[in-house]
């Protein structure tokens, strides 16, 4: 390790630096970049959540729910504390053990990904992303008009192809995407099943009706005569139709969030950027773990300093979780 | 090699992680029972530190370091603190008047809300408090 | 040879300070006298900066230019040893400290009387004279009707201008600017004054200008492929004849026939 | 093995020694491949960096003199490459090609040119040369912050390719954030960010890299106070670089996000960190936000302050040490050297808000930075003294390095002094995005950085390719870029005190402007003379390759480390194990009779002269 001396030299050797492997110390450098990455981001939000004036916390808006965040803290703290014992067995070489601790850390990373996607999921499922959130009245109303407007023309589009399957002649509308004519072709297929006495008639009766219903909406909220939690409620009308409700499932209520947009923005990019951590960490355990049985006491320093990685993902969560959830 | 912390043994990770642990039920505690706001502020961000402190000290060994934890930390911390610091009196405040249509928007809805007898108007959506146009930040929420 | 680079070495600065000596002259100079008084006392904080500041290039240019000479001309065998001197080291540390300091010190007030709402002119902030929008590219104004309280929202009887900004001569005078788009910065450079318009905020803006002219108003923040062509003017003029304009404004805005204002026919260009 | 595990791991061999013979890189024969493209040796690294960015020198150099032909002669055509590029218009560029074309020369000036020569270029090939280490800390990491930059060019040409972004290299949002605010750059913008985000992966590998290496593998008796200049400021400058850079990272990602919006589900989806609602651009539906622009700004400027004292450290450094070695002299002040450049860059964290004098930012605030911004005009006015201290009493040769030298010192003082104006808030009202902002940065940027690097190139050249550069070749190249430097850049400061804006494709439109055509037509012709005197430059340092004169190991007689290797130094660097006996600048020591300095390596002094030239140590 030391210098073996010049010889003749007048200077005893010594080894400059300090007394730790040259790749620990690149990674606590490393750590301290991180440090100041992450301190963008959750500056950001502080700085921001503060300016504002108004932002959204109640969980039933925000979908964060305490309970899944308090689970993901322990699970990551359970796998730092994996990772430890570890090194642990490494440094006693222990590798077989070692492997077995590294084995549990990547299954707890599985697991706190697991919940997230949960999280994540149940956002999207109520479009709570980023840059799609009314945060008025106004944008909550054309949001759903947009929305139930693109059901309807789905509906339409299918129906009419539906036509060539059931038979039934009809003028093709020219172009294929002009809704006027879509439309005419229905009211004429109406006409024809009837006659044939049709078991799809139904269907097209169905959506005659639908757009109906649809068009009164639509014309409520242009003349802007209604608020958006009566929107809200002539959509769930709509929804709760037993033979054509189901099409407007796709169509969220209206939810005006002041300030949504910003925390959406905040929340998936602070978490977003942890996960993709929790994905390079694991990504250095895979290589430990493919190590098999091959694994010895080279790699005892790769699994401390992706060990210490590892923690610095846990602690960055360990701030986001009181930041995100509990504040 | 990289054992230079040799002589100590090494400590309980269990006890650390029981600590951390606890530690991770009380910040769920702060959120469960209702506290002032700031009170809970302060609660739930010193129990972070410490979990904090708690993994750096033990599960990532810097008790044991010798001097350059200091060296690198030291700059690190003072720039992640002072970083959103200085931002404070630009974003986190605002000297000039902010022109925000939301807030005004809603604002106007409430307002709105309230001549319609029964007030339905006002949205499960948002947390009627959090947003009154002129309760500044979210101080006084849930 | 040694001579030449010796001599090329001082003969610049000195170029450079008959070049700028002479640049008034030519007009590649302020231009003109300040309209403000707040615009003098920058100008004079300008020239007592200059002044410091030369005397300082000249001083380092001709040590480097006197120190390369003696070096080039050095006839011992080997160069005078000396790693340095503590006392100089803290003469030339504490001399321009002392400069720096006092210049920052000097010039808050200025600074403090420019942006700090609390020492802006009485009654300036309660009445702002108009509301002043950027937009890419132009500048939309609106003022209160004539006699009114100009109001954060749009009013009905407001008054719209573009591109012509008026403002009473000896009386200082406050607008609001905004930005309704991407960031612009309000320049108005025989006033001496440049305030960012920054979207999402409403910023104030005092002056109060001694001379009556037409100045420019440009843009002075990158704000898209038209940002040099952000043009507009600022007409500084008698009481009188400033409220005699907005009621011109008022009776061509009410005008229902087909529009003649001058403004509406800026609009149309 | 991974890169990671490069990284992570295994790096026992260059923990354990640095002899070269002791790990065996030696024995085997490397393919042209790996030794010529991807190259572990940080050597050949340093070489790529500077041949790539010298290479993009010119093609920055080409966008600067687009720049200054339509401020000089507006909408008229432009020569050679106007029929080209513009056959519609007759040869005659639009105004967004000109917003276009400042924001890449910008870009492609700071990011691909004196980011990279510095760090990258010299960083590399002097670092463990001078710190006497047989490569750097990770050596495969090394590599890799150079084939980053090649991302980062290919973002950046294709950012050309859809139009090229056109927003400033500030970048300030909503115009960068906004699709339509700028519809002509489109995705150009979000190449461009993307761009700036590989730089940034390759300067922060680089940067963990110079620090582990300057920390942790000098060779024995490099003391830190025994370090070279060079090195001080390479290791301040990748401190610089991996506190600010993140922030940087972090905030272009957020503007990435800004900008996302793909179609179908995705549709509207996108981030509104910088965006505050109810902005109608271009007639489009108001936005939705909570976000604010000035957040951007302070990220910005929290890293590119910072980084224009990484544009400029290293060149201090480079500077200090062919200074002191042309003047035969030891450094004035070297501690005060050391200290000074740390305190610059200490409170180059705390000055960004200088730029944001006029945004609207808090008045308290621009008070705390104006003074803050006064103080760090401290280290620099020590630094400019010791200089002048050095060259006091020397025995100077003027050869090309030491005339590239005194010309950083005399143009960084111009620089620094205009900077003074602007740090002083109330007169930055007037100041701010006028051509004195444009004179003040050329002066420090290109008239300090770029001559200390001419002065670098014309120092290390020798040990880069065991030849010198040609003398005379090298001072007309100097006279020439110098005067046409100054002829272009110092009538600028009249057009910033007559109120002459910057990123303005006409300036003539305003009666009060109008002028100043002559002038800026001076500027020009100026620049031309200064872009055409750089292919001396380049025809110099190519041709050289071949037929410069052969040198051996110290053609300067320099005391640094590097000197003691062969020129140029093999795989490993040193044939024999350097040991440092002393600091870098012991010129002229007294009562040394036959030579005039004392390498780092040479062992202590003894009373008699004898011992001197029995040394070991080698030279000539
Ligand atoms: C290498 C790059 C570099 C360096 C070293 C500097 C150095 C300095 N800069 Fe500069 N700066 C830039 C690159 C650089 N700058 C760039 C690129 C921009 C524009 C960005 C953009 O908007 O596009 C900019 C813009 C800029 C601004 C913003 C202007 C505006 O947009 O309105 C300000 C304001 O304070 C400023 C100030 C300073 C100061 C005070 C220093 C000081 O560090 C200088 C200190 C040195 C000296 C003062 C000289 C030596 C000292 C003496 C001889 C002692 C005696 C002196 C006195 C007593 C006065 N700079
Ligand atoms: C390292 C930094 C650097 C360097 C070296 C330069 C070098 C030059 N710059 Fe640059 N410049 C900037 C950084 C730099 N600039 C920045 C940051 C901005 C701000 C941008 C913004 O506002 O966003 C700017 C803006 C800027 C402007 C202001 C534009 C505006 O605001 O409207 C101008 C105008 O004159 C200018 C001119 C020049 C000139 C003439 C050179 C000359 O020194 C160049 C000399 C030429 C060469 C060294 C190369 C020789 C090449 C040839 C002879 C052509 C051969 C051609 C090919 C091979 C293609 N620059
Ligand atoms: Cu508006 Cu530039
Ligand atoms: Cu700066």
């Amino acid at each position: 390790m030391s210098h073996s001396p010049t010889p003749g030299s007048a200077v005893p050797p010594i080894k400059m630096g300090i007394a730790i492997p040259n790749s620990k110390l690149c990674l606590w450098l490393f750590l301290g970049t991180e440090i100041m990455f992450f301190t963008a981001f959750i500056g950001t939000y502080i700085v921001l959540r503060l300016g504002s004036k108004g932002w959204p916390t109640s969980p039933d808006v925000t979908h964060i729910k305490v309970f899944w965040g308090g689970l993901n803290t322990f699970v990551l703290i359970l796998s730092s504390y994996f990772v430890v014992v570890c090194h642990e067995a490494m440094n006693q070489h222990n590798f077989a053990k070692a492997q077995k601790f590294l084995q549990m850390t990547f299954a707890l990373a599985i697991v706190f990904l697991g919940i997230k996607s949960y999280e994540y999921y149940g956002k999207i499922d109520h479009d709570i992303l980023p840059g799609r959130i009314a945060e008025n009245d106004y944008q909550a109303k054309k949001k759903v008009l947009s929305e139930s407007e693109k059901a309807v023309t789905n509906r339409l589009t299918g129906l009419v192809k539906q036509l060539n399957s059931l038979k039934i002649e009809y003028a093709k509308p020219e172009p294929a995407n002009d809704q006027g004519k879509q439309r005419a072709v229905i009211q004429d297929a109406v006409g024809k099943l009837k006659a044939s006495n049709s078991p799809a008639l139904a269907d097209y009766e169905g959506f005659v009706e639908m757009d109906k219903a649809f068009g009164e909406m639509k014309q409520a909220i242009l003349a802007e005569q209604i608020t958006s939690s009566e929107v809200g409620k002539k959509l769930s009308d709509l929804q709760a139709n037993a033979q054509w409700g189901w099409v407007f499932k796709s169509v969220h209520e209206p939810h005006p969030i002041l300030y949504g947009n910003i925390f959406a923005s905040c929340y998936f990019i602070m978490t977003g950027f942890h996960a993709i951590h929790v994905i390079v960490g694991m990504i250095l355990f895979v290589i430990v773990l493919k190590q098999g049985s091959n694994l010895d006491g080279k790699w005892t320093d790769f699994v401390e300093n992706s060990g210490l990685y590892w923690h610095f993902v846990d602690l960055v969560w360990i701030f986001l979780f009181p930041l995100l959830y509990i504040l | 090699m990289h054992d230079d912390h040799g002589g100590h043994g090494h400590p309980n990770y269990f006890l650390v992680f029981a600590a951390l642990c606890g530690f991770t039920g009380l910040s769920i505690m702060a959120d469960v029972v209702t506290l002032p706001y700031g009170v809970k502020i302060v609660a739930v961000l010193s129990v972070a530190t410490c979990k904090a402190l708690c993994v750096m000290s033990w599960f990532m060994h810097l008790k044991y370091e010798r001097a350059w934890k200091y060296v690198l930390l030291a700059p690190t911390t003072i720039l992640a603190l002072g970083l959103p610091l200085a931002l404070m009196p630009d974003i986190g405040e605002h000297y000039y008047t902010p022109d925000v249509p939301q807030v005004d928007d809603y604002a106007e809805a409430v307002a709105h809300a309230a001549e319609h007898v029964g007030g339905h108007a006002e949205t499960h959506a948002v947390h009627p408090e959090t947003t009154t146009p002129d309760s500044g930040a979210t101080s006084e929420s849930k | 040879m040694r001579k030449f680079w010796c001599l090329f070495f001082m003969f610049w600065p000195i170029a450079a300070i008959v070049y700028s000596a002479m640049s008034p002259a030519y007009g590649w100079w302020f231009p003109g006298d300040s309209v403000t008084e707040l615009g003098q006392r920058i100008d004079n904080l300008f020239y007592l900066i200059l002044i410091i500041i030369t005397v300082v290039f000249i001083g380092t240019q001709m040590a480097l230019g006197y120190a390369l000479w003696k070096a080039a001309h050095n006839e011992d065998e080997k160069a005078h040893f000396s790693h340095g001197s503590h006392n100089l080291e803290v003469i030339w540390s504490v001399a321009p400290a002392v400069i720096l300091l006092f210049l920052a010190l000097y010039q808050m007030d200025v600074w403090r009387d420019f942006r700090v709402k609390a020492y802006f002119p009485e009654g300036t902030i309660e009445t702002p004279i108009a509301e002043v929008t950027a937009r890419q590219f132009e500048w939309r104004i609106r003022y209160p009707a004539p006699g009114k309280k100009l109001q954060p929202k749009p009013q009905p009887d407001d008054l719209y201008a573009v591109n012509e900004l008026r403002a009473p001569i000896g009386r200082a005078v406050m607008i609001q600017l905004r930005s309704e788009d991407v960031q612009h910065a309000f320049f108005l450079p025989h006033l001496r004054i440049k305030q960012d318009a920054i979207p999402g905020q409403i910023i104030p803006i005092w002056f109060k200008a001694e001379k009556k002219g037409i100045y420019e108003l440009l843009c002075a923040e990158l704000c898209g492929w038209g940002h040099y062509k952000m043009r507009a003017q600022l007409t500084v003029e008698r009481e009188v004849e400033f409220q005699d304009y907005l009621k011109k404004l008022q009776t061509d805005q009410n005008y229902d026939g087909f529009p003649t204002s001058d403004s509406v026919a800026k609009k149309e260009e | 093995m991974s890169t990671a595990e490069v990284a992570l791991g295994h790096d026992h061999d260059h923990d354990h020694a640095h002899a070269p013979d002791a790990h065996g890189h030696g024995h085997h024969q490397l393919s042209f491949i790996q030794k010529y493209v991807f190259s572990e040796d940080h050597k050949m690294i340093g070489l790529q960096f500077l041949f790539t960015t010298l290479l993009m020198l010119f093609l920055g150099g080409g966008l600067a003199l687009g720049v200054r032909w339509q401020v000089a002669f507006p909408w008229t055509d432009l020569p050679i490459l106007g029929r080209i590029l513009f056959p519609e218009a007759g040869g005659q560029m639009s105004p967004e090609f000109y917003t276009m074309l400042f924001t890449m020369h910008a870009t492609v000036m700071i990011f691909l040119v004196i980011i990279p020569i510095l760090a990258g270029a010299f960083g590399n090939f002097l670092i463990p040369l001078m710190v006497g280490a047989d490569d750097m800390a990770f050596p495969k990491l090394n590599m890799m912050s150079y084939w980053f930059m090649w991302p980062a060019m290919l973002f950046f040409g294709l950012s050309f390719y859809h139009g090229g972004a056109a927003a400033g290299w500030t970048s300030y949002p909503l115009l960068s954030d906004l699709r339509q605010s700028a519809p002509y750059s489109g995705s150009a913008q979000t190449y461009w960010l993307l761009g700036v985000t590989f730089v940034g992966v390759s300067s922060m590998m680089g940067s963990v890299n110079y620090m582990t290496t300057i920390i942790n593998m000098r060779a024995p008796g490099m003391t830190l106070f025994r370090m070279p200049l060079t090195i001080w400021s390479m290791f301040i400058t990748a401190i610089l670089q991996a506190f600010a850079l993140p922030v940087l990272t972090a905030a272009g990602f957020m503007l990435v996000f800004d900008r996302l919006d793909f179609g179908g589900y995705f549709e509207g989806i996108h981030s509104t960190f910088f965006v505050p609602a109810g902005l109608v651009v271009n007639n489009a539906e108001p936005t939705v936000g909570g976000g604010q622009p000035l957040l951007w700004q302070h990220l910005f400027w929290f890293y590119s302050h910072p980084a224009v004292y990484i544009m400029l450290l290293p060149a201090m450094g480079m500077v200090s040490d062919v200074l002191s070695c042309m003047c035969r002299k030891p450094i004035f002040g070297y501690k005060p050297m050391v200290y000074s450049m740390s305190a610059i860059a200490g409170l180059g964290f705390i000055v960004w808000g200088h730029h944001m004098f006029t945004s609207g930012m808090n008045p308290a605030l621009g008070m705390t930075f104006m003074v803050s911004t006064m103080m760090i005009a401290l280290p620099s006015a020590v630094k400019v003294f010791n200089w002048i201290g050095t060259i006091w009493g020397g025995r100077v040769q003027f050869n090309t390095p030491m005339l590239n030298c005194v010309a950083f010192v005399s143009m960084f003082v111009v620089g620094g002094l205009s900077g003074i104006f602007m740090a002083s808030v109330p007169t930055d009202i007037y100041f701010h995005d006028t051509y004195m902002i444009v004179a003040h940065f050329h002066y420090v940027i290109f008239g300090a950085t770029l001559f200390g690097v001419f002065a670098g190139i014309h120092f290390w050249y020798p040990k880069m390719f065991g030849r010198m550069m040609n003398e005379t070749v090298g001072k007309w190249h100097f006279f020439l870029t110098f005067i046409g430097f100054n002829g272009t850049f110092f009538p600028m400061h009249m057009l910033g005190i007559a109120g002459f804006p910057r990123r303005y494709a006409d300036p003539y439109l305003h009666p009060y402007l109008e002028h100043l055509m002559p002038l800026n037509q001076f500027i020009t012709y100026s620049a031309i003379l200064m872009g055409f005197s750089q292919f001396l430059l380049l025809g110099n340092f190519f041709v050289s390759i071949f037929n410069g004169k052969k040198i051996g190991r110290n053609p300067w007689n320099a005391n640094g480390l590097e000197w003691t290797a062969p020129s140029p130094p093999g795989h490993g660097n040193f044939d024999i194990l350097p040991v440092v006996y002393r600091g870098p600048y012991e010129y002229s020591t007294p009562g040394q009779v036959d030579r005039d300095f004392l390498m780092q390596t040479d062992p202590p002094l003894r009373k008699t002269a004898s011992t001197v030239a029995a040394t070991p140590a080698v030279h000539h």
